[in-house]
């Protein structure tokens, strides 16, 4: 019997990951130490190591190493998503200490989960192999679970994570089931090796067991993306999950959902575009519309917030219906800036909320924006990122979406998108026309605001901004990452 | 060599900017009515320079164009601010100015007292400034701005006394009438500057440019289309059918605005703008049927009207709605100099008679005033026997009517009877001239007629007003009787300038000075006519001698009439409406026209707005814009009641997605 | 001075950045400041306009690299012509003025009020001399934003419908334009253009049906924003629940926005569709004015009776615009800035009279000329610029769009657009006498006060304009000439082609019409042809 | 060895079976035993196809899969009690506050 | 012979797997799917797959189950004695009928790779199926192992989080 030698690894394309596990498992020993009222200190922790791993992720930039035998690659494209998903795991962490001691349920777990969910994601990002993209795709969805049902006193929290296991767990049964196909059809789960098997074997309507495959892969990540008809958890999960969490849920794993999907899509089936674009054309059409047209009746911020987010899936999908190298970097772009807008309005909604997630609709933003000037142009600024007006970061992402749609020849696909968008207007004003056109009937006087959410706002300002302002580095980076092929 | 005639319209501009922005300041009076007076007063002696000079050139160098600024320039068009001085527009200076003159004097005396003295004093000169841009304007453009202009300044005279609602909607009712007429100008301007334009490449809009290149021009068709158009503005402005009815209301006004602006000048501006566009006119036939038609019917329409009224400035006004009418009777029978001569001779004997009345209705309402009675200073009934109370008055405005009646020796009687005459003779009508001159003729029994009554019933017969107001009637003052002399005076001489061919040949070939004076206006029309028209059959000398008798004769019998039935007989009148009731209703209440405009256009276009903002606008088009807006939010409604809550319907939901795409892709 | 421009367009944003450090509680200052910070930009301004030289050519151009990244290059290349020259000078002109009305009219949240209108000045002007497409979309869209919250916040009772209306309405319009622009962009990069400058894609030459479609995606969104009929529900709305300063922009600078559209982006652009669409486009216009004509004389509201005036009176910017023609075009310029003088105007004099009785129906006034005679001189004399009286601004703009549309193929539409002159005077003069006229009965009326030294100041310079502008205008004609005679030869060469002229043109030129008789007998008289 | 499609087909079956039982039981526990069926049926799929291919990557695959079930489970049914001490049930419709 | 046995084997998976999901007790459920495991295993070991067949035995029908029925004990679910199904059971059953008609046909349709790698029944047979897994997972697939284990310890952390008893 041969002794199993473990070939030799580079580590590299890793190291953001190993980093981060290592930091939350460190944390989860020096949790046991800490006191319970003193976890913020994890949290400080933990932020400052998500700034290292995005240090590290940026000293990354511009390679492309292979490794562990085609499982794990680091490339521009992984890079990209990794620091989206580190910007929203670290405005999360900067918001979570206030709510969750507000809320009674600081535990000291919240961070390293949170570490180990982006750990999760970037391996979606970064992995090249069925197995290490489904691998992270669970790590992410079982720390999510656990997320969403955190504050476990509380029964929306409970029936968020409830809601969300079994869901995820049924949609995760589709996406295996897609996956086996997969392998059945080309005898592999490299990715790299597919596209081989793909781009040879005469395809794309000579195998339909192939395109199942992908197909139900794909309904997998809509799950994670929140594209209806696969989007029905999104607002029950978003309104019952803990506000930071809910945050962090909007922006990470929706990343990570479209990270795996395009690799995937791009990388192993370009040939079959004719067949996803089709789709996701059509996926994205129900899914901006449904998004937006439920939102404009909700009176639950968190809530609105949640179809706003499906409806952003929406316009993301836009763009990888198109399929081309605009609409790619636009998804790139939109949901960078998106994090920062989503995880800026959440913040806002932390603060204005009081104990018990009391205090959450939009009726109850009367008056804020004369009480707070400074906090209410901020959420001003995240509302009309969201709803794309310019000069801000989510218009020239949702330019770039659309512009990819119209360049592939999708005229109507963008034109109902910006229907859509005109629609959704409605709702981001509704919460202004609280802000500042109504009487105030509170005085706003429980609110505190705390140096780690004025930071996270702050943030969130500047990358919903500047980006809007002067948007080019950025998409140049966008566009970098998007060469995957 | 014309060079100093901006001066004109300048001198009552400057007035107006003094009185209009300084006269709340200056308070006093005398200071402001000099300042009316005097500035209308240079724009005379000004325009007395001009005529002379114009006078002192020989009859084909009488043109003059002098520019001042280039006003708009846009592509072909171009528009300047340059005057126009020629024998047709110089006659018009002199009455606008004469006129406007003496008529500025006037208001010094009646106007005392008023409140915003000064704002009245800067309409008049606004006004007068206006009228002379129209009068010297060497452009469509201009007198276009000119023509609105003194449109404005009737406007804001009319509802001088602005408390008073009839005097607003007066005011109103005048501008928009008048706007009906402009709307009618505009389009003509347009149709003609893009038809020379498009197809002879003459883009002008200068009455010079346009006479010289008036050949180009068609007989008929389009060019009816465009003196139709021309027309329109002239009705509104002049008071024809069918946009007359403005000017009797207009008497809401003070009474020298009346003699000023709804007399003498302004109402006279379509008749003028015909005079001045005669090329135009000549070469369209039907046009000038129309023109000669509406003017007859006006003349005797407005003067059956006439003879019911009681208000003695709806008397006079009626009368000048029927006098224009004969001018327009002229300008449709291609007689433009004696359109013109009419003008100028009605200038002076219409100025006349309101000033006069408007010194009796002062007197009368001084009169009133001091025993606070609240009867109407303006009826007629009321009056009587004022002969001997305001003597001077009562001299002047006896002049003036005999003047207008159309009696021989006086101007009315060249004038008007040249007018008959060729209406009668011209050859552009055929059978329908007997017709027109029948209506004329009637016309001026009806105007001796109602004139006549007028004079009875205010300064003959017994004083109907109450005897403690009697006493304190009285003659006015020297400053509002001096006018009344002035214009007396050439009521009765004005027409020797103008002495028709017939007269002047029986009495040793005296010529026709007006006529002759005025060719160089109408040469272009002559020249056509010289080629083109069939020449109208020659009548004898007997024939016009004849109609003239005749004429002549009805005038006298409608004074009979108004003498048995006002001076002798008095209970005649009562005893003549008793019977034929019906028909003194219908002249009473000016045969319902008002009504029937309000009826036809007033009303309907108000429940139209009315219905469009409330019915449509609201319900419609806001109505769709809402529409969407709630089927959006009901779709809404659908959507998030689809969001139940339960786990199973939304794992449902995804696999219904699953197997609908899995589905598609299967069995495709 | 080379950045002139860009410096006239961020200075109120610099203003903006002094009013943040001012406590909210010194309103004096705070208005002050702002009132300052406009005049300042004024003045600024000025030395553009005299510095322009009257040429068809752009000036004060600047051009740098703004954002590069993928198939999309956009520039910050700013300059103006003729055309925009006036829309500036009239923007920069009107704020001071805006700014002034508000003194004692808002009261509350000044600081916000005040911020709000500099970055709205900063917007109208930044879509004034844009010459890249996707600048020009950021300006017309940065817009909304703070005229949003004038409404929203400073509105009247139903200030929030309306708010609403206001932005997505024209949302809507302007995001179909978005795909328009992006879709009009890669027809430019398959024919070699690389970026997004305007001054490219005059070039571009697309075929019919993508014009057809490019066009109509431009021209909703400007419909929307002129506005023209069945799109104008938005203005009534939101002129009458905005404070007097926000009507006053928004009438002056804010509808100029959709006709300077047409004329900047629509009609060069898509010359031939915009030929093809003008006769729909003039009908709208027409039934713009007679309609709003009508519906505005039964109006009970001063405020939207002005409301539905301005519809008229873009009605005819529109039908000069769509005439094709040199007169038509530049009477619709003319008449853009006469609006933008006059309607601000009576929005102001609507505004003193609110402020002072807090009510706008016309039944609650009359007789008020007893007892504020310069307001009714002044209001007189706007109302007067309002019907297009000849010396007043007004009719210079009207008689050219007039003229122009009589020239063009759009005639038949002219005349009845041209009573549409009958009707405003109708409208107009109606309510100015039921609310100037008649018994001062109304006990609350008596205590009325006339204008103030203030606001006497404010309407100074409007009624200055309104005279210079209808006496001298041709300064003013001069200066957009040259632009005006551009844009028609960039328009009307394809509104040649696309009529297929018949083969048989009009009599040459000098040709007289009646055929000459004393030929010598010549047998063919007809068949001379003139030679020139 | 049976053909592989015999194979796939009972996979389906069981599938689908699994997918039944999601969809109609209400006890959040029998429903999370129907996933890990569906999970069961994938698991043979993959074995299926990986004997019929000879290469083992579906096996390494399933062995995964069971990882995943296993850590699913635990922290499903700990979400399961967490919420059932609230709620006390673990019917899946009473998991309904949230709605709309 | 084979034939037969995968018949049966088939039948009491297909029988069993229907159980879990119509018995009202969810212990009956749970009993039933682990026969369905066991019916999983025996398939594996007839597709030369024994080391997976023993870790399905272990794992699934061990330890999972397990857990599974005892947190159904731990939790004491009454057996709801009127319904054990929502009331979607019919819509439920058309998307599972549908699920499986779909997925039927498209293997009818379609083509399965050709057999490209060299592990044949033999050879497998020969080296020994436990073996051969341990190379493949640690060679290729070794990220894939190792993440399983940050896994583990999510789901520890998370368990322990959600269902300690003291917060």
């Amino acid at each position: 019997m041969d002794i199993i030698t473990i070939p030799a690894v580079n580590l590299t394309p890793i190291l953001p990951e190993i980093f981060l596990s290592v930091l939350a498992m460190a944390l989860l020993l020096i949790n046991v130490f800490v006191p319970s009222g003193q976890k913020s200190y994890l949290g400080y922790i933990s932020f400052f190591g998500v700034v290292a791993a995005a240090v590290l992720v940026g000293a990354g930039w511009g390679g492309h190493i292979e490794s562990f035998n085609g499982s794990v690659v680091l490339d521009n494209f992984a890079s990209f998503f990794k620091i989206i998903f580190l910007v929203s795991a670290g405005l999360a962490i900067l918001i979570s200490d206030q709510y969750m001691e507000r809320e009674g349920c600081n535990q000291g777990e919240l961070y390293p989960l949170i570490l180990f969910t982006v750990v999760g994601m970037m391996l979606m990002a970064a992995g090249t192999d069925l197995m290490t993209i489904f691998l992270g795709l669970e790590v992410m969805s079982v720390s999510l679970y656990v997320l969403a049902g955190f504050n476990r006193a509380n029964l929306k929290s409970n029936e968020a994570g409830l809601k969300y296991f079994l869901l995820g767990a049924f949609s995760t049964g589709f996406l295996l089931y897609g996956m086996a196909l997969i392998y059945g059809a080309t005898g592999t789960t490299r990715i790299a090796k597919i596209a081989a098997v793909v781009g040879q074997a005469g395809l794309p309507s000579g195998n339909i067991m192939l395109l199942a495959g992908m197909l139900l892969m794909l309904t997998g990540f809509a799950f994670k993306i929140a594209a209806a008809p696969f989007h029905m958890w999104t607002p029950d999960v978003y309104e019952g999950a803990p506000t930071p969490m809910t945050a962090f849920m909007s922006a990470g794993p929706k990343a990570a959902g479209f990270a795996a999907a395009l690799r995937i899509l791009l990388v192993a089936f370009p040939t079959m575009q004719a067949d996803w674009s089709q789709l996701l054309w059509i996926l994205a059409v129900l899914t901006m519309t449904v998004g937006n047209i439920t939102a404009l009746r909700q009176d639950n911020i968190k809530r609105m917030l949640a179809y706003s987010s499906i409806a952003h899936a929406g316009y993301a999908l836009v763009g990888f219906a198109a399929g081309n190298a605009t609409g790619t970097a636009g998804i790139l772009f939109y949901m960078l800036s998106y994090a920062f807008m989503n995880i800026g309005a959440f913040a806002i909604i932390v603060l204005v909320a009081k104990k018990g997630e009391t205090n959450g609709n939009v009726a109850d933003f009367a008056g804020f924006g004369f009480k707070h000037p400074v906090l209410a142009v901020a959420m001003s600024v995240f509302l009309f990122s969201l709803a794309g007006m310019p000069p801000t970061a989510g218009f020239i992402g949702k330019f770039y979406l659309f512009s990819g749609a119209i360049q592939k020849g999708y005229i109507w696909l963008a034109v109902i998108g910006v229907l859509n968008s005109a629609a959704s207007v409605y709702y981001y004003l509704r919460v202004m026309v609280y802000m500042y056109m109504k009487e105030p009937t509170e005085e706003f006087d429980w609110m505190q605001v705390t140096a780690p959410v004025a930071l996270c706002v702050a943030i969130s300002v500047l990358g919903s901004l500047v980006p809007g302002i002067v948007p080019s580095l950025l998409l140049q980076f966008a566009q970098q990452a998007a060469r995957l092929i | 060599m014309f060079d100093n005639v901006w001066l004109i319209p300048l001198f009552p501009f400057i007035g107006f900017l003094i009185n209009g922005l300084l006269g709340k300041k200056i308070k006093n009076e005398t200071v402001i009515g000099g300042i009316g007076a005097v500035t209308v007063l240079g724009s005379f002696i000004v325009s007395c320079m001009t005529i002379l000079k114009l006078l002192s050139l020989p009859g084909e160098e009488r043109l003059a164009e002098v520019k001042v600024f280039t006003w708009i320039t846009s592509g072909n068009f171009n528009a300047d601010i340059a005057f126009l001085i020629d024998p047709l527009s110089c006659i018009m200076l002199m009455v606008v100015t004469g006129v406007g003159f003496l008529i500025h004097v006037y208001s010094i005396g009646y106007m005392h007292g008023e409140e915003g003295f000064y704002r009245f004093f800067a309409y008049l000169n606004l006004f007068t400034f206006s009228m002379l841009l129209l009068v010297m304007g060497n452009n469509l453009l201009l007198m276009f701005v000119g023509w609105e202009g003194v449109g404005l300044c009737s406007y804001l005279l009319i509802g001088y006394y602005f408390h008073k609602k009839s005097a607003g909607d007066a005011g109103k009712k005048a501008f928009v009438m008048n706007r009906v007429g402009d709307f009618g100008f505009l389009l003509g301007a347009f149709t003609l500057y893009w038809f020379m334009g498009q197809n002879h490449n003459v883009w002008t809009i200068q009455f010079t440019e346009m006479a010289k290149s008036s050949h180009l021009l068609p007989t008929g068709g389009i060019v009816t289309i465009i003196t139709l158009c021309f027309f329109v503005g002239a009705t509104g402005k002049s008071a024809q059918i069918p946009l007359y009815t403005w000017l009797p209301d207009a008497m809401e006004g003070p009474t020298p605005v009346s003699a000023l602006i709804h007399a003498a000048t302004m109402v006279t501006a379509g008749v003028y703008m015909i005079a001045r566009m005669n090329y135009l006119f000549i070469r369209s036939p039907e046009t000038l049927m129309v023109v000669a038609v509406i003017g007859a019917c006006t003349a005797l329409f407005a003067a059956t009207i006439g003879t019911a009224q009681n208000d003695i400035k709806r008397v006079l006004a009626y009368s000048t709605v029927s006098q224009l009418g004969y001018m327009f009777l002229a300008m449709g029978a291609g007689a433009f100099a004696a359109g013109i001569f009419h003008l100028m001779t009605h200038a002076f004997f219409k100025a006349c008679l309101f000033l006069g009345s408007g010194a009796v209705i002062h007197s009368m309402h001084h009169a009133l005033h001091h025993v606070h009675s609240h009867d109407d200073a303006q009826d007629m009934r009321n009056m009587g026997g004022l002969k001997s109370k305001m003597p001077l008055t009562f001299l002047t405005f006896l002049l003036a009517t005999i003047a207008i009646a159309g009696i021989p020796g006086f101007s009315g009687f060249f004038s008007k009877d040249e007018i008959l005459w060729q209406a009668f003779s011209n050859p552009h009508h055929g059978g329908l001239n007997l017709l027109l001159w029948g209506f004329g003729a009637v016309a001026a029994g009806l105007t001796a007629f109602y004139m006549f009554r007028l004079v009875f019933m205010t300064f003959y017969g017994e004083c109907r007003i109450t005897p403690k107001a009697k006493d304190h009637l009285h003659e006015s003052p020297m400053v509002i009787v001096f006018p009344l002399i002035v214009l007396a005076a050439l009521s009765v001489v004005g027409g020797y300038i103008g002495i028709p061919k017939v007269i002047g040949d029986t009495l040793g070939g005296i010529p026709n000075y007006f006529e002759h004076y005025l060719e160089p206006v109408f040469k272009y029309s002559h020249e056509y006519m010289a080629q083109h028209a069939a020449h109208g059959g020659h009548h004898s000398v007997a024939l016009e001698w004849g109609l003239m008798g005749l004429s002549v004769l009805i005038a006298l019998a409608g004074i009979t009439v108004a003498f048995t039935m006002y001076v002798k007989n008095t209970e005649l009148p009562a005893r003549f409406t008793a019977a034929f009731p019906a028909l003194h209703r219908a002249v009473f209440n000016k045969w319902f026209i008002d009504e029937l405009y309000d009826f036809v256009f007033v009303n309907p276009c108000k429940a139209f707005g009315r219905f469009l903002w409330k019915g449509f606008d609201v319900v419609v088009v806001d109505g769709i814009v809402n529409g969407v807006a709630k089927v959006v939010m009901g779709f809404s409604g659908v959507f998030r009641y689809m969001q139940s809550g339960l786990i199973h319907n939304y794992a449902w939901t995804m696999a219904f997605g699953v197997v609908v795409i899995l589905g598609y892709y299967v069995f495709k | 001075m080379s950045n002139l421009l860009s410096l006239t367009t961020f200075l109120p944003i610099l203003g903006v950045l002094l009013l943040l450090f001012i406590p909210k509680d010194s309103k004096a200052v705070l208005r002050g400041v702002a009132f300052v910070v406009t005049v300042v930009t004024f003045l600024v301004s000025l030395p553009i306009l005299t510095g322009f030289r009257t040429n068809a050519e752009f000036q004060f151009v600047e051009n740098v690299p703004w954002i590069a990244a993928g198939p999309f290059f956009m520039r910050y290349n700013i300059g103006i012509d003729g055309i925009s020259l006036w829309l500036v000078i009239l923007t920069t002109f009107i704020m001071p003025l805006a700014v002034l009305s508000t003194w004692t009219a808002v009261e509350e949240k000044v600081k916000e009020y005040m911020i709000c209108l500099l970055l709205l000045e900063t917007g109208m002007l930044g879509a004034f001399i844009s010459l890249d497409l996707f600048l020009f979309y950021i300006f017309w869209e940065v817009m909304l934003i703070p005229m949003y919250f004038i409404i929203g916040i400073w509105g009247g009772k139903n200030k929030i419908y309306a708010a609403v209306k206001f932005f997505i309405f024209t949302m809507v319009g302007s995001l179909l334009m978005l795909v328009a622009l992006i879709f009009l962009y890669f027809k430019g990069i398959n024919a070699g253009i690389t970026d997004f400058s305007l001054l490219h894609f005059f070039d571009l030459k697309l075929d019919l049906a993508t014009q057809t479609w490019l066009f109509l995606a431009f021209a909703l969104a400007f419909a929307i924003k002129v506005p023209m009929f069945p799109l104008h529900t938005w203005l009534p709305d939101a002129h009458t629940e905005a404070p007097t300063a926000g009507s006053v922009i928004l009438a002056a600078i804010l509808l100029k926005m959709g006709t300077y559209g047409y004329v900047r982006f629509a009609m060069p652009l898509f010359p031939e569709a915009a030929y093809k669409f003008a006769p729909l486009i003039a009908t709208l216009a027409v039934i713009g004015i007679i309609y709003a004509a009508l519906v505005a004389m039964v109006q009970e509201d001063v405020k939207k009776l002005v409301a539905y005036s301005s519809v008229a009176h873009l009605g005819f910017v529109m039908l000069g615009v769509f005439a094709f023609n040199e007169q038509g075009i530049t009477g619709g310029l003319l008449q853009m800035l006469n609006h933008g003088v006059s309607t601000g105007a009576l929005f102001l004099i609507v505004g003193f009279i609110y402020e002072r009785r807090h009510t706008r129906l016309i039944t609650d006034f009359g007789g008020l000329s007893k007892q504020m005679p310069v307001f009714a001189t002044i209001f007189m004399i706007v109302t007067l610029s309002s019907i297009g009286l000849p010396g007043t601004n007004g009719f210079v703009g009207e008689f050219l769009v007039l003229l122009g549309g009589f020239e063009s193929e759009l005639r038949w539409w002219t005349v009845v657009a041209a009573s549409g002159v009958i009707l405003s005077a109708v409208y107009m003069l109606w309510m100015f006498q039921r609310v100037m006229f008649g018994e001062l009965d109304n006990p609350k009326n008596q205590k009325l006060t006339d204008l103030n030294a203030r606001e006497i100041a404010i309407m100074v310079p409007l009624i200055a304009l309104i005279f210079i502008m209808g006496v001298y205008p041709n300064p003013f004609i001069e200066k957009m000439d040259p632009a005006v005679k551009k844009l028609v030869s960039q328009v009307r060469p394809a509104a040649m082609t696309a009529r297929q002229m018949p083969s048989a043109p009009a009599l040459p030129a000098g040709h007289p019409m009646v055929a000459p008789t004393a030929e010598h007998g010549s047998a063919a008289p007809a068949a001379v042809v003139n030679p020139h | 060895m049976e053909n592989l499609n015999s194979y796939l087909i009972v996979s389906a079956i069981l599938f689908s079976i699994g997918t039944i039982g999601v969809l109609t039981r209400k006890n959040a526990i029998v429903i999370f035993m129907c996933i890990e069926l569906m999970l069961n049926a994938v698991n043979l799929t993959f074995i299926a196809f990986s004997r019929h291919l000879g290469n083992l990557d579906g096996q390494v695959f399933v062995f995964f899969v069971m990882t995943v079930a296993a850590a699913e489970a635990a922290v499903g049914l700990a979400l399961m009690i967490a919420f059932f001490n609230n709620k006390e049930s673990i019917d899946v419709e009473d998991v309904n506050i949230m709605k709309w | 012979m084979e034939t037969l046995f995968f018949a049966f084997i088939t039948l009491v998976a297909i029988v069993s797997a229907i159980l879990v999901i119509t018995c009202k007790n969810p212990i009956n459920s749970a009993l039933s799917l682990v026969l369905t495991f066991f019916c999983l295993a025996t398939y594996y070991v007839m597709l030369d797959a024994p080391f997976m067949a023993a870790v399905q035995v272990m794992v699934y029908a061990g330890a999972i189950m397990v857990l599974i029925v005892f947190t159904i004990m731990l939790l004491n679910i009454r057996v709801d004695a009127t319904k054990a199904h929502s009331h979607k059971v019919v819509l439920g059953c058309i998307i599972g009928f549908f699920t499986l008609i779909n997925i039927v046909i498209l293997l009818m349709k379609s083509r399965v790779a050709l057999p490209t790698g060299p592990y044949s029944g033999n050879m497998i047979k020969q080296i020994g199926h436990t073996e051969l897994i341990g190379r493949e997972m640690f060679t290729n697939f070794l990220l894939p192992f190792e993440i399983t284990s940050i896994l583990l310890l999510v789901a520890i952390v998370g368990a322990v989080i959600l269902a300690k008893k003291k917060l």
